[in-house]
């Protein structure tokens, strides 16, 4: 490394300006929905701070961004977008398209990136044509975009899970037939919820709630979401794209 | 880097109805470079007994040898199969002679017993590389890819699965989890024990 | 960069010397004694101990004690932790206990200027745990933080009940009970169970009841902690915050107590 | 910078390993041998922590004459390579453990096969069809998957090796000057220049 | 090779230089499975309640859901280990052995100081190395007694303990509602709602409530007494069709050993 | 005492750093900061500015909560592991890359795009720290594009990866990490230009970036000379991937094919590593149709020599 700044001396430990709040996120885009998902609980260590800190936030009738990691950066990171969403939105009178949101996350997690935040993100919603995208974003800004994605302290359990039932990893189709690429939203939804219950029982940081929103493409059919117990919506536009939340209790050891 | 990611690699065991089934991956690594595609994990105890033994490989083969070499001596003096949950015993009593100097192994083993009455009693159990026994009613996992196995094998294992359902939820679930782990992979290798015969099957999975 | 195959991308280890620059090895060296470097509040030195809090019926309720403590040394014991901050809110403060008076004289001033502005708005207890998340925050973020956990209530004049937490490192959140310090292991659990579900029904009596176990508790286990405690209380009605009081302790288990293990006289 | 190869082919075990010996940035000797002939029919690379290759390896050899002496008859390449497997596993308990790599390549009388043992410094052993130590490992093995085959004749199986000291040398940093090269086969040990 | 079908007492040390010599090259130790645990014990008119929870972790994963923590260490003598689940596992049978022969010995029921003093002086001896926090309970000749015993070999005699990252949890149920002369209902109530604080409460502990009533007169262990954290019904049915597995070759191993009589033909003898 | 006179001095190294952190502190995202300010362009500007933690040494700091080999449990794991190629041969440029971004031992993704397509004449292959290449690429194609408006003609391959050079030069020592080939046709014919974040840029016809790059030099150089056809060329990039993401526990899944010609370059196909093993690349030019997979090419073939 260069000599550019050379500052002997050890460095200052006491002070960790991190911390790590547990919980998971995960993100499935289908034809013409997205579903993003996090369960509610932000723990330090072995002690549960709170079972409802949400990680799932609307940010416009078709994007909704979940956040992971360390809480106070989290917070901070999505009010910080929302801020910028809000300019765009006095300056150009319209929402942020999904894809251009993506590109400014990128843009605001790599201005930190000699001090990072420490903040996994999962963008979700409804692009331009229709179509349902999850974005996922390491702590630096990198990102792609994916059809399903989980991040947080249960990725690792929950991520392959995933590749098995969504992407159809590893099966091989009966004689005759093929996968489907994309899955109805009632499937989606039962596996969110059995990813976050599995996460639940093996992962000790994961558990108390589990907030799901389900964005719907503009004119897109209802998918029986109507008849979901507790389902709200969040829509603030009659006209385009709709957002709903579920939520679900999840166990509280 | 942790040890057990030195050369790599993964068991799992599940229960299924009158049946039990081990699985494991079939890499040999020295770190992040392949070595060897053909370096099973999981070795013959008794007929219809199976330990598998992720870690590090020069204690697979040392451990294997010990094994072998105890159960030999054990059927030799009782004049006797030894019984699952016996040997399960004795892989954690060896392991726990060495506490504070384990073998970096975490065995996982799989077998069925019959019951004096004729019942035929699936056994799985899995311990700590210092000998803490877990007999679990479901699957035990270990080896590097094992959160990736917790996670898949809670959402897909179900009980009461004949021979044949159980060897595919056992496949699926090893092959989703140790695509997700650096480590794992380079081919995967099942058992399925009933109790009328076993099952050797090798899996057509990823090569990367 | 390291370009090692087994290293490859990660920062590069500069005591090693790859390309060969120099043709002397690197050898170890002593550091300075006096290498100190820039120097905030890296560990708190005053400090208060547990905060617990609660809502209930009529609104939030906040209960610390009266002790600042010098490391071990139980230094002062007449410190009041919790505040009135504007008409509505209350704070409660555990940690660094110089770095709360700085903080008091910031929210002093926030008050004043709101007052100042006589605009029709009020500083309700949302609007100053969002000033406060926002100060410690920034402060962790400049690597100089305010070292404490602080506990936020409020009630609005129409009745609407706020109770949230913010730390040293700007992590809030809020739920029905909170407690800081030793609190969130020995207190909380007793006012989860005490609370959850029966935030509205829950009288003052009560309240005070569940929040003077609590402190009993801890009293007794946390050893730095007071039998000497303030409760204040925030309604529609404004705050009100207690007198020091003190409860009566039992220590009777003892006396069939011999020794620790197998001494019976 | 120490490199070796083997490669297994139609009845036959070639072990190639550098002939540089070095010390921190000084080449002390460019001729010296790493591949010891342990019995007949079995072959052994050894590389790794100057002094213990050479201890080991003439442990082991006398070892294996000793067996031979006592019984009359060789080790077969499995047994043998079982038994310093252990040896160095063992020593890896004791107060001054070996740190020694190994190939091991040999033939098997009975059988008719070549028989290559990938063995590391902490007792790791597996057989495999080709093997190498050393950084050249990181060149060589995905060129021997590529062209690497089982039924190769001997000509053959040399162009490969070939082909591998080519590769190092285009791309290791520090380019081994020479190779030594043994086969072992039905015929028994004999060494080869290329 | 040393080893024997009877192996020598105490532990091997033949590994310890090798795994220096390891993690001198910077590679790290695998952690052993450890109960994050809450175990807590108290006296009541009777005698002793002991109660566990059930979760064991390695690191942030849940190893084991449903394990059992509260160790038989003789008919009146029951210990609850936390902290390295196999050194509570290894220490608790060791002793509960040398209980035994030591009750052989003596021809008498086995005391709960001699099971205490076994215990932390085999302990000390390892001077926190072997890491287990036990809580020690029973009932013998001089009524009924409990303990505490920490890694390093101290002890702690009081009417009502816990131990285990949920041991405050705990704590603060019993010092709120432990009084002498408890009933044997409200005691267990007592201990379930001390157990289920450290499981709501402590992420280290989980799953179910086991308790355990020792008075003079028998041991009574209530395995999984609540069972708080049942699974919910998964959503969907995860079967797969048979064949969704590729496979690459099988092979099958027959264990039904088939006989065949083959009774022996009579040849037509050469007659000529 | 050395230190200790540093610290309050106004000039030197530390001072400069103070200032440049006064700078940021206040303002995250200053006026110079890239992108869409209150939604209206703030286009080149200057070169963006970053937030540095206030420490007296921010890239040991930076190192200490995000490098993950050196403390396998840190939390802020950035995605990392690669293999990427390119090669110039008569027709052109071939770029291979592999798709695998790994955090710690965990496979983050398997479908990550590595090379970025900075332009239709320029693309930019990405290994090191994901994030770092990602934004850094983008940041030059904006140039390159800028370039082209200023000047009425396409930047030089040897002009961008100079300019992208420079850019991260600027940031050593502060924990950048990147290993880039800008690949491309210019005036000059097609060129291929190394840049790394230690400021390294090498001109060459071949290179392999990234932990796997080994094992695909090993299949490159055996397999690479000048006069080599379209087909072939491709096929040698294919396989060398393959054989990374085969022997490469860091680098897999599935392999990007690029090919550059006068006319811009030319996405050839995705092609699965497992696929590969067992079956090969497909129904492609130039390749075998058949696995490439050792135990496949292998199969049924003996090492045994018995008497005949």
């Amino acid at each position: 490394m260069s000599d550019t700044v050379t500052l002997a001396g050890p460095q200052q430990r006491q002070f960790n300006p991190y911390s790590d709040n547990g919980g998971t996120i995960l993100a499935v885009a289908g034809a013409n929905f997205s579903v993003i998902a996090g369960d509610t609980r932000q723990s330090e260590g072995y002690n549960i701070q709170t079972r409802y800190a949400p990680k799932v936030f609307r940010l416009t009738d078709k994007a909704v961004l979940a956040v992971n990691g360390f809480a106070a950066d989290g917070n901070m990171f999505v009010k910080k977008v929302k801020q910028r969403l809000e300019w765009y939105r006095h300056a150009h009178s319209k929402d942020m398209p999904l894809r251009s949101i993506a590109r400014l996350i990128q843009s605001m997690l790599y201005g930190r990136r000699f001090f990072p935040y420490y903040v996994y993100n999962i963008l979700g919603g409804i692009e331009e044509d229709g179509s349902g995208a999850v974005y996922s974003f390491d702590p630096v800004g990198s990102y792609e975009r994916e059809t399903c994605r989980a991040a947080g302290a249960a990725q690792s359990l929950v991520q392959p899970f995933l590749d098995n039932q969504i992407y159809f990893k590893n099966q091989v189709a009966a004689p005759g037939t093929s996968h489907p690429s994309h899955l109805p939203l009632s499937d989606v939804l039962a596996l969110v919820i059995d990813s976050f219950t599995s996460a639940t029982e093996r992962h000790i940081e994961v558990g108390d709630g589990l907030e799901i929103f389900i964005v719907l493409a503009r004119g897109a059919p209802i998918h029986g979401l109507e008849a979901i117990q507790g389902i709200q919506e969040m829509t603030s536009n009659a006209e385009g794209e709709r957002v709903f939340i579920v939520r679900r209790v999840l166990k509280y050891d | 880097m942790s040890i057990m990611e030195y050369n790599g690699g993964s068991v799992i065991a599940m229960v299924g109805k009158e049946c039990v089934a081990i699985a494991c991956d079939l890499r040999l690594g020295n770190q992040a470079l392949g070595i060897s595609s053909k370096f099973e994990k999981i070795f013959p105890v008794t007929d219809k007994l199976y330990v598998g033994l992720p870690g590090l490989a020069t204690d697979v083969t040392t451990l294997k040898e010990l094994f072998r070499y105890r159960v030999n001596m054990y059927t030799i003096k009782e004049e006797r199969e030894i019984e699952p949950d016996t040997f399960a015993h004795l892989v954690s009593s060896t392991l726990y002679e060495r506490r504070f100097g384990p073998y970096f192994i975490e065995p996982v083993m799989a077998g069925i017993s019959t019951t004096p009455g004729g019942k035929v009693k699936p056994f799985i159990a899995a311990t700590d590389l210092i000998g803490c026994l877990n007999f679990a009613k479901d699957f035990v996992v270990a080896g590097t890819a094992s959160s990736k196995l917790f996670g898949v094998a809670e959402g897909l294992w179900e009980p009461d699965l004949e021979p044949e359902d159980l060897f595919e939820t056992i496949s699926q679930t090893m092959l989703n989890a140790v695509d997700r782990d650096a480590y794992s992979g380079w081919g995967t290798m099942v058992y399925v024990i009933t109790k009328d015969k076993v099952i050797q099957r090798t899996l057509k999975g990823r090569m990367d | 960069m390291d370009h090692h195959p087994m290293n490859w991308g990660r920062p590069r280890n500069d005591m090693a010397d790859p390309y060969g620059t120099y043709p002397i090895p690197q050898r170890p060296m002593n550091t300075q004694t006096f290498e100190d470097s820039v120097q905030h509040t890296q560990q708190p030195i005053v400090t208060g101990a547990s905060v617990l809090a609660i809502k209930y019926a009529n609104g939030v309720m906040l209960a610390a004690d009266n002790l600042a403590s010098y490391g071990s040394l139980a230094r002062f014991k007449d410190v009041k932790r919790v505040i009135q901050v504007g008409s509505s809110t209350i704070v409660g403060a555990s940690g660094d206990m110089s770095d709360f008076q700085y903080l008091q004289r910031e929210l002093d001033e926030l008050v004043i200027d709101e007052i100042t502005h006589s605009d029709g708005h009020n500083l309700g207890a949302k609007e100053i745990h969002e000033y406060l998340s926002n100060l410690l925050y920034a402060r962790r973020s400049k690597i100089n933080p305010l070292w404490n956990s602080l506990l936020v209530g409020g009630c609005s004049p129409e009745g609407k009940r706020f109770l949230a937490y913010v730390d040293l490192l700007g992590t809030t959140y809020s739920a029905s009970t909170l407690a800081t310090g030793y609190g969130a292991y020995i207190a909380q659990p007793l006012l989860r169970k005490a609370v959850e579900g029966r935030e509205d029904t829950l009288t003052e009596a009560e309240a005070v009841k569940i929040l003077e176990d609590s402190l009993k508790v801890l009293y007794y286990r946390d050893a730095r902690s007071l039998n000497k405690y303030q409760i204040a209380k925030v309604t529609a009605q404004g705050v009100e915050i207690s007198d020091s009081k003190s409860q009566d302790t039992t220590w009777g288990f003892a006396e069939g107590i011999r020794g620790y293990g197998a001494q019976t006289q | 910078m120490e490199t070796s190869f083997a490669i297994t082919g139609k009845g036959y075990t070639i072990v190639a390993s550098d002939t540089t010996a070095a010390r921190s940035i000084v080449k002390m000797k460019v001729d010296e041998d790493r591949i010891k002939v342990l019995s007949s029919h079995l072959l052994m690379a050894c590389s790794g922590e100057p002094g213990d290759t050479i201890q080991f390896s003439e442990f082991v050899e006398r070892n294996i004459r000793l067996f031979q002496i006592r019984n009359n008859y060789s080790l077969k390449p499995s047994a043998a390579a079982a038994w310093i497997r252990r040896s160095l596993a063992q020593s890896l308990r004791s107060r001054k453990p070996y740190s020694v790599n190994l190939l091991l390549g040999g033939y098997d009388t009975t059988s008719h096969r070549p028989h290559l043992y990938w063995v590391d410094y902490l007792g790791t052993m597996t057989e495999v069809p080709f093997a190498a130590h050393g950084y050249g490992s990181y060149f060589v093995l995905s060129l021997l998957d590529k062209y690497h085959d089982p039924e190769a004749p001997l000509e053959e199986g040399l162009a490969v090796l070939k082909r591998c000291m080519d590769e190092v040398a285009k791309r290791l940093i520090v380019n081994p000057s020479a190779y030594k090269i043994k086969i072992v086969d039905k015929d028994g040990v004999r060494e080869i220049e290329l | 090779m040393a080893s024997s079908v009877h192996l020598p007492t105490g532990f091997d040390f033949s590994n310890e230089i090798r795994n220096n010599f390891l993690l001198d090259k910077g590679v790290k130790l695998p952690k052993a499975t450890s109960t994050g645990t809450t175990i807590v014990g108290c006296l009541f008119k009777d005698g002793i309640v002991l109660g566990a929870d059930t979760r064991a972790t390695e690191g942030p994963i849940v190893a084991d859901k449903n394990c059992e923590k509260i160790h038989y260490i003789s008919d009146n003598i029951r210990c609850c280990g936390a902290g390295t689940a196999a050194d509570t596992e290894f220490t608790t049978a060791l002793i509960s052995s040398n209980m035994e022969l030591h009750a052989l010995h003596t021809g008498r029921k086995p005391r709960v100081v001699t099971a205490m003093t076994m215990l932390k002086q085999m302990l000390y001896r390892y001077q926190g190395q072997i890491g287990a926090a036990l809580v020690l309970g029973g009932v013998d000749a001089s009524g009924p007694n409990l303990f505490t015993v920490a890694p390093h070999g101290s002890t702690d005699k009081l009417p009502y303990v816990t131990m285990g990252s949920g041991s405050l949890a705990a704590m603060a149920v019993f010092e709120t509602g432990w009084k002498a002369g408890l009933s044997r209902e409200e005691a267990l109530q007592l201990v379930k709602d001390a157990i289920s604080a450290g499981i709501f409460n402590d992420l280290g502990s989980g799953s179910n409530v086991d308790a355990c009533i020792i008075t003079a007169n028998g041991t009574e262990m209530l395995r999984n007494v609540e069972m708080p954290n049942e699974r919910v019904q998964k959503e969907r049915r995860y079967g797969f069709r048979r064949g969704t597995t590729a496979i690459k070759s099988e092979t099958i191993r027959s264990l039904i050993v088939n006989e065949e009589i083959i009774l022996p033909t009579t040849e037509a003898m050469d007659t000529s | 005492m050395n230190t200790f006179a540093s610290r309050f001095a106004s000039t030197g190294p530390l001072a400069e750093l103070k200032r440049a952190q006064k700078d940021v502190e206040d303002d995250e995202f200053s006026d110079t900061m890239w992108g869409t300010q209150a939604g209206f362009g703030s286009l080149a500007k200057g070169v963006p500015t970053f937030t540095v933690p206030n420490l007296p040494d921010p890239s040991a700091f930076l190192r200490l909560h995000t490098d993950d080999h050196a403390d396998p449990n840190c939390k802020i794991k950035i995605a990392h592991g690669t293999t990427t190629l390119a090669f110039r041969f008569k027709g052109g440029v071939i770029v291979a890359v592999d798709s695998r971004a790994t955090a710690g031992s965990y496979v983050a993704s398997g479908t990550v795009k590595k090379v970025i397509e900075i332009n239709p004449y320029l693309l930019g292959t990405m290994a090191g720290g994901a994030a770092d290449c990602q934004y850094w690429e983008t940041y030059l194609g904006m140039h390159c594009r800028l370039h082209e408006l200023r000047n009425r003609e396409r930047i030089s391959v040897s002009a961008a990866s100079k300019f992208l050079s420079n850019l991260v030069y600027g940031y050593k020592g502060m924990g950048l990490s990147m290993g880039t080939m800008v690949c491309g046709w210019d005036k000059t014919g097609p060129a291929i230009f190394y840049v790394d974040s230690d400021g390294t840029r090498l001109k060459g016809d071949l290179f392999s970036v990234g932990s796997g790059s080994t094992f695909a030099y090993g299949v490159l150089d055996q397999g690479y000379h000048w006069d080599l056809t379209d087909a072939e060329a491709q096929e040698l990039g294919r396989r060398s991937i393959y054989a990374a993401g085969h022997r490469d526990a860091f680098s897999g899944n599935t392999c990007n094919l690029y090919h550059v010609k006068e006319n811009g370059w030319e996405f050839i196909g995705n092609y699965d590593v497992s696929k590969m093993h067992y079956d090969g690349p497909g129904d492609v030019a130039g390749s075998a149709g058949v696995g490439y997979g050792y135990d496949i090419r292998v199969e049924g073939r003996s090492s045994a020599n018995p008497p005949a």
